[in-house]
């Protein structure tokens, strides 16, 4: 198997451990911003450019905004207390 | 090496599956269901892969070159939008329960109980 | 349960799955050498029956054209279940009254991150539009043209004065919008039903092969998906920032 | 053909021009609209049920991408007379559940409307499509609307259930999607009769079984079969009930309908399927039965309970499908409307309970339903049915299923099925004489205040509009056994395009019922008048009664980790119960 897509490979299993691994979910947002971004390349390497331009949208972008601003809404929740 | 992507998804949603047991915040679960996600991305383009295949698309390869599948990445595409529309629901709940409760650890968060008759 | 006794049992779980798995992974066709003919039968039949290029567009909206009409409705039961989820606390009113809740919204935003935004905002929407329109000659189309474009429309927000996007976007326009879309895509189906052929049978003429104009029915479904992707993502994201702002407003009193 | 689509197309175009519409449409129409669609998706499956008993079974191609000899390229609708019967229920129980919901949702611009049609397009989906992928595609479309309804009311309870809906269900939408990966990477094809081929051509196989496991595991998840049934009755517990109405009467079961149908089109002719479900979902059924019972018995809260009862008779469902027998399957197919059409009926009675009398909780409600009398009779008659009144719908199907049961794994299932049914019907009775009557001994006032919930539900609407859905339902359940039979007979004969084959099995006899129904209406007796009997004996019983279901209930904990260890513990059975076959 060719090694760069097996790195890949190695590298996608990594950066999903990662996202599970940061219990802290405001630097959980890095891991789940990384793992999109390694997902993104290893989609390129298999041939899939639509799904990598995808993920790139979604998974890269829009995902970590989404949790972003949910944890400063409770960020806010919290400081109102 | 030939299984590595099929054991790459595997241990995906393995991992996926512990952080969703062991978390303690639910927008950390929530990232953890995410990485669940991922591996049925893995799998599915794993599976449509060919060796020296080129992208799908016969713009710069005349119609014919070998190419890997592109079924699989259509289905793979409608996956992605489930992942971000199930992440946005989810989310979306996690604010609301937030913004009652003040609670977001999911060893604590239970639907009341009714138990006790009789 | 006690925590760790949870996490013996899921350990118990886990192992008896891994022999499964090693065998379900052994006997797969090894990566790489798939076995199956689906994938090559659309390579093969794509570009002389469809006159396009792009063969996952091909599979998205022709070969399995309805499988991406229902994936884009769910995207519209996700966007309409997210806004009641968000809108339920803040009531439906905030979208009408706006100054209400002006809030921060003009502190903490410098000068050069308007400048910035109001330069890539646009540039990003324009960047959308040319990935949605070629979706059948090359990579990306209306789904990433949609989430390019929504993602435009956010820089706008940050960029622009918080009453001025709200003026821009206003929930019902993108809602409408939303609909139209969708509803697009599900008569582009019904067009070919009245003539008499199959639900979404491809009958408008193919167009040229590698040109921006090709693929028929497709290049309709493709618009809606665009619209609909476009404003649903805009939606959730006009959403969930609705959800600080509104906050931050009742922080400020 | 042309009307194969529309099941599905109309309800989508409708939903997206309500949406389009929504801030201009005047306020009682979106209602009307959506109850017109349903009505119009019921009568369109109606029409498609009888071209089907009359020609066989229809093949839709989407896009008229019809099969090539290389490869199967497009999608398909399969329309037989069982999915278009089933169809044709939906599109019915959406129009009740949308006529009883009539005016509860305006505050907000058509959307629960918009939802609800977005749901019934889905689910005709659900059950007409024979594409794995497509299925996959409405199962999702359904979870998301589903999980949306769910979180509705916006109170702790409903969140919490809803996220605990919310994640299983998830999961179980990526177990079927890796499922259908590996059964792609076996076959190459999607459409099931290609894909069933190429199952049965190679014979023993790990991918193929693999991708069987998975897409059972995750269609039992929707279908609240046990292990993975932890999440429906927090779900139903919390949802508004015109929603519910639509969970526990066709969201659930369709699961083991699509199941049904995976399997027969599919797995027919594996050793290892046949193996797996002989020997695991038979038992995996009757244990359900008897669990789902036992927990309902144990509720106050009256759409807990329902739900519960819901799982108990889902676990049925599932024994008339693991009897692969044409009697069993008949069964399960009768089971499903039937049981669709009394549990829709009764949640709508908690429905008018809650909106008129502000609460659903037995105890609190202690002869507070003086005045409901129609309710009252309503609820008196779906306990009956659900414990095996032999009259109707229902009947037809339990007969079968438990026939069927007994056939193949002799009288212990037979009584377990028994027991699901006979535990459910006189928990719904014992609830119906407490509410309406007054019956029972009078609860302590400290009890009673204490599981207060914050639920209600807005009382805008008369009794009488409410009761009309729900009379039409029961009303429908009362139709003759015997029809329902012989409609089901035939549908099951002729199921996923099969030509008859076997001979066609008989409407067993009504003595079961009888005897179901006789220790239904004991057991509910003896709840209610238990404060009558000697305080030692009733004491006595109470203790060994109890036991089991203290322990059950422990294990409900309400926390998703605990549920998704459940998952996980269930996908290992599967794999033990294989590696030993």
């Amino acid at each position: 198997m060719n090694i760069l897509l097996a790195l890949l490979f190695l590298l996608a299993a990594g950066a999903g451990t990662g996202v599970v691994l940061t219990r802290d979910p405001r630097r959980q947002i890095f891991a789940i911003a990384a793992n999109g971004l390694v997902l993104t390349v290893l989609f390129f390497a298999l041939q899939a450019p639509d799904v990598a331009l995808s993920e790139l949208a979604v998974g890269t972008a829009a995902t970590p905004l989404l949790f972003l601003v949910t944890l400063a809404a409770v960020r806010r929740n919290r400081a109102r207390q | 090496m030939s299984v590595l992507p099929w054991l790459v998804a595997a241990w995906l949603f393995g991992a996926g599956i512990y952080g969703i047991v062991s978390s303690r915040n639910f927008v950390h679960l929530i990232g953890c269901l995410s990485v669940c996600q991922s591996s049925t991305y893995l799998l599915l383009l794993g599976i449509g892969y060919r060796w020296g295949g080129v992208v799908p698309v016969f713009y710069d390869h005349p119609p014919g070159t070998k190419a890997v599948d592109p079924v699989v990445q259509a289905l793979v595409l409608t996956d992605i939008v489930v992942g971000a529309t199930v992440t946005a629901l989810l989310l979306a709940m996690a604010v609301q329960v937030d913004r009652k409760y003040r609670e977001l650890d999911p060893q604590k968060l239970r639907p009341m109980r009714h138990e006790g008759h009789q | 349960m006690k925590q760790w006794l949870k996490l013996a049992l899921l350990a118990v779980a886990g192992c008896s799955l891994v022999w499964p798995v090693w065998r379900i992974a052994r006997a797969l066709p090894p990566f790489g050498e798939p076995t199956g003919n689906y994938g090559p039968e659309v390579n093969r039949l794509g570009p002389p029956l469809r006159h396009i290029s792009n063969m996952v567009s091909a599979v998205n909206f022709d070969f399995r054209g309805i499988d991406t009409l229902g994936e884009e409705f769910m995207l519209l039961a996700a966007v309409t279940g997210t806004v009641l989820l968000l809108r339920g606390i803040r009531g439906e009113d905030t979208s009408a009254a706006p100054d209400i809740i002006a809030g921060r919204a003009l502190a903490g935003r410098a000068e050069s991150t308007t400048v910035i935004c109001r330069l890539l905002g646009p540039l990003t929407v324009l960047f959308g539009l040319y990935m949605a329109a070629h979706a059948t000659v090359t990579p990306g189309g209306g789904f990433q043209g949609g989430v390019v474009i929504a993602s435009g429309f956010l820089l706008l927000y940050l960029g622009e004065d918080y009453s001025a996007w709200r003026e821009l976007i206003r929930s019902h326009i993108v809602a409408a919008l939303e609909g139209g879309g969708a509803l697009l895509f599900a008569l582009a189906g019904f067009l070919p039903l009245a003539e008499g052929h199959a639900y979404m049978e491809n009958t408008l003429p193919l167009g040229d092969f590698k040109d921006v104009f090709s693929g028929g029915l497709m290049l309709v479904e493709n618009v809606g998906v665009a619209f609909a992707v476009a404003a649903g993502f805009t939606m959730l994201f006009l959403e969930f920032m609705e959800e600080t702002r509104s906050l931050e407003g009742d922080g400020d009193k | 053909m042309q009307l194969v689509p529309l099941p599905v197309a109309l309800p989508l175009a409708v939903a997206a021009l309500l949406l389009a519409l929504a801030h201009v449409v005047p306020e009682r129409l979106p209602d009307i609209v959506a109850t017109l669609t349903a009505l119009a998706v019921a009568a369109i499956c109606g029409v498609l049920a009888v071209h089907a008993a009359l020609h066989g079974e229809l093949v839709y191609w989407f896009g008229g991408w019809t099969p090539r000899p290389e490869a199967v390229l497009g999608i398909a609708f399969g329309v037989d007379l069982a999915s278009a019967c089933i169809g044709s229920f939906i599109g019915l129980l959406f129009a009740a559940a949308l006529l009883f919901a009539w005016g509860y949702f305006d505050e907000v611009h058509a959307h629960f409307q918009v939802l609800m049609l977005l749901f019934l397009a889905a689910m005709e989906g659900f059950s007409l499509t024979r594409d794995l992928f497509n299925l996959f595609v409405w199962f999702e479309v359904m979870s998301v609307v589903a999980f949306a309804l769910t979180a509705y009311q916006l109170e702790m309870p409903s969140l919490a259930g809803a996220l605990n809906f919310t994640v299983t269900n998830s999961l179980a939408s990526f177990m079927m999607l890796g499922g259908i990966g590996l059964l792609y990477a076996r076959a190459g094809a999607l459409d099931f009769e290609a894909v069933g081929q190429a199952v049965t051509a190679h014979g023993s196989d790990a991918v193929a079984i693999g991708g069987f496991c998975l897409l059972c595991a995750a269609l039992m998840i929707k279908a609240a079969i046990l292990p993975f049934h932890f999440w429906l009755s927090d779900a139903h517990a919390v949802a508004p009930s015109p929603v519910c109405v639509i969970f526990s009467g066709a969201m659930v079961s369709v699961g083991l309908f699509a199941l049904a149908k995976v399997f027969l089109q599919i797995f027919g002719g594996s050793a290892e399927a046949h193996f797996l479900i002989r020997n695991l979902f038979l038992s995996l059924g009757a244990a359900t039965a008897v669990v789902g019972g036992l927990m309902a018995r144990a509720q106050r809260h009256l759409k807990r309970m329902l739900a519960f009862s819901t799982i108990a008779h889902l676990g049925i469902m599932l024994t008339g499908l693991a009897a692969m027998s044409s009697a069993g399957l008949t069964g399960l197919l009768v089971y499903f409307v039937g049981h669709g059409l009394v549990k829709g009926a009764l949640f709508m009675v908690a429905g008018i309970l809650l909106a008129l009398r502000g609460s659903v909780d037995e105890l609190e409600l202690y002869g507070e339903g003086s005045g409901l009398a129609p309710a009252g009779i309503a609820m008196a008659l779906g306990g009956l049915l659900l414990g095996g009144l032999p009259w109707g719908v229902m009947d037809a199907g339990s007969r079968f299923v438990s026939d069927a049961g007994a056939a193949v794994a002799g009288p212990g299932t037979e009584a377990a099925l028994m027991a699901g049914a006979v535990l459910t019907g006189a928990t719904v009775l014992r609830a119906a004489g407490t509410v309406f009557l007054g019956l029972g001994a009078e609860p302590d006032p400290e009890e009673v205040g204490s599981p207060s919930a914050e639920e209600q539900e807005k009382a805008n609407r008369p009794l009488w509009l409410m009761m009309i859905p729900c009379g039409l339902l029961l009303a429908l359940a009362l139709i003759p056994g015997d029809v329902a039979a012989k409609i089901g007979i035939d549908a099951a004969q002729t199921f996923g395009g099969a030509s008859p084959a076997g001979p066609r099995p008989a409407l067993p006899s009504a003595l079961l019922s009888w005897i179901s129904t006789a220790v239904t209406v004991g057991l509910a007796s003896y709840d209610l008048l238990r404060h009558r009997l000697p305080e030692a004996m009733a004491q006595a019983i109470s203790v060994v009664s109890r036991a089991p279901v203290h322990a059950l209930t422990k294990l409900h904990t309400g926390l998703v980790s605990d549920y998704v260890i459940w998952i996980a513990v269930g996908l290992g059975c599967f794999s033990v119960v294989l590696a030993f076959g």
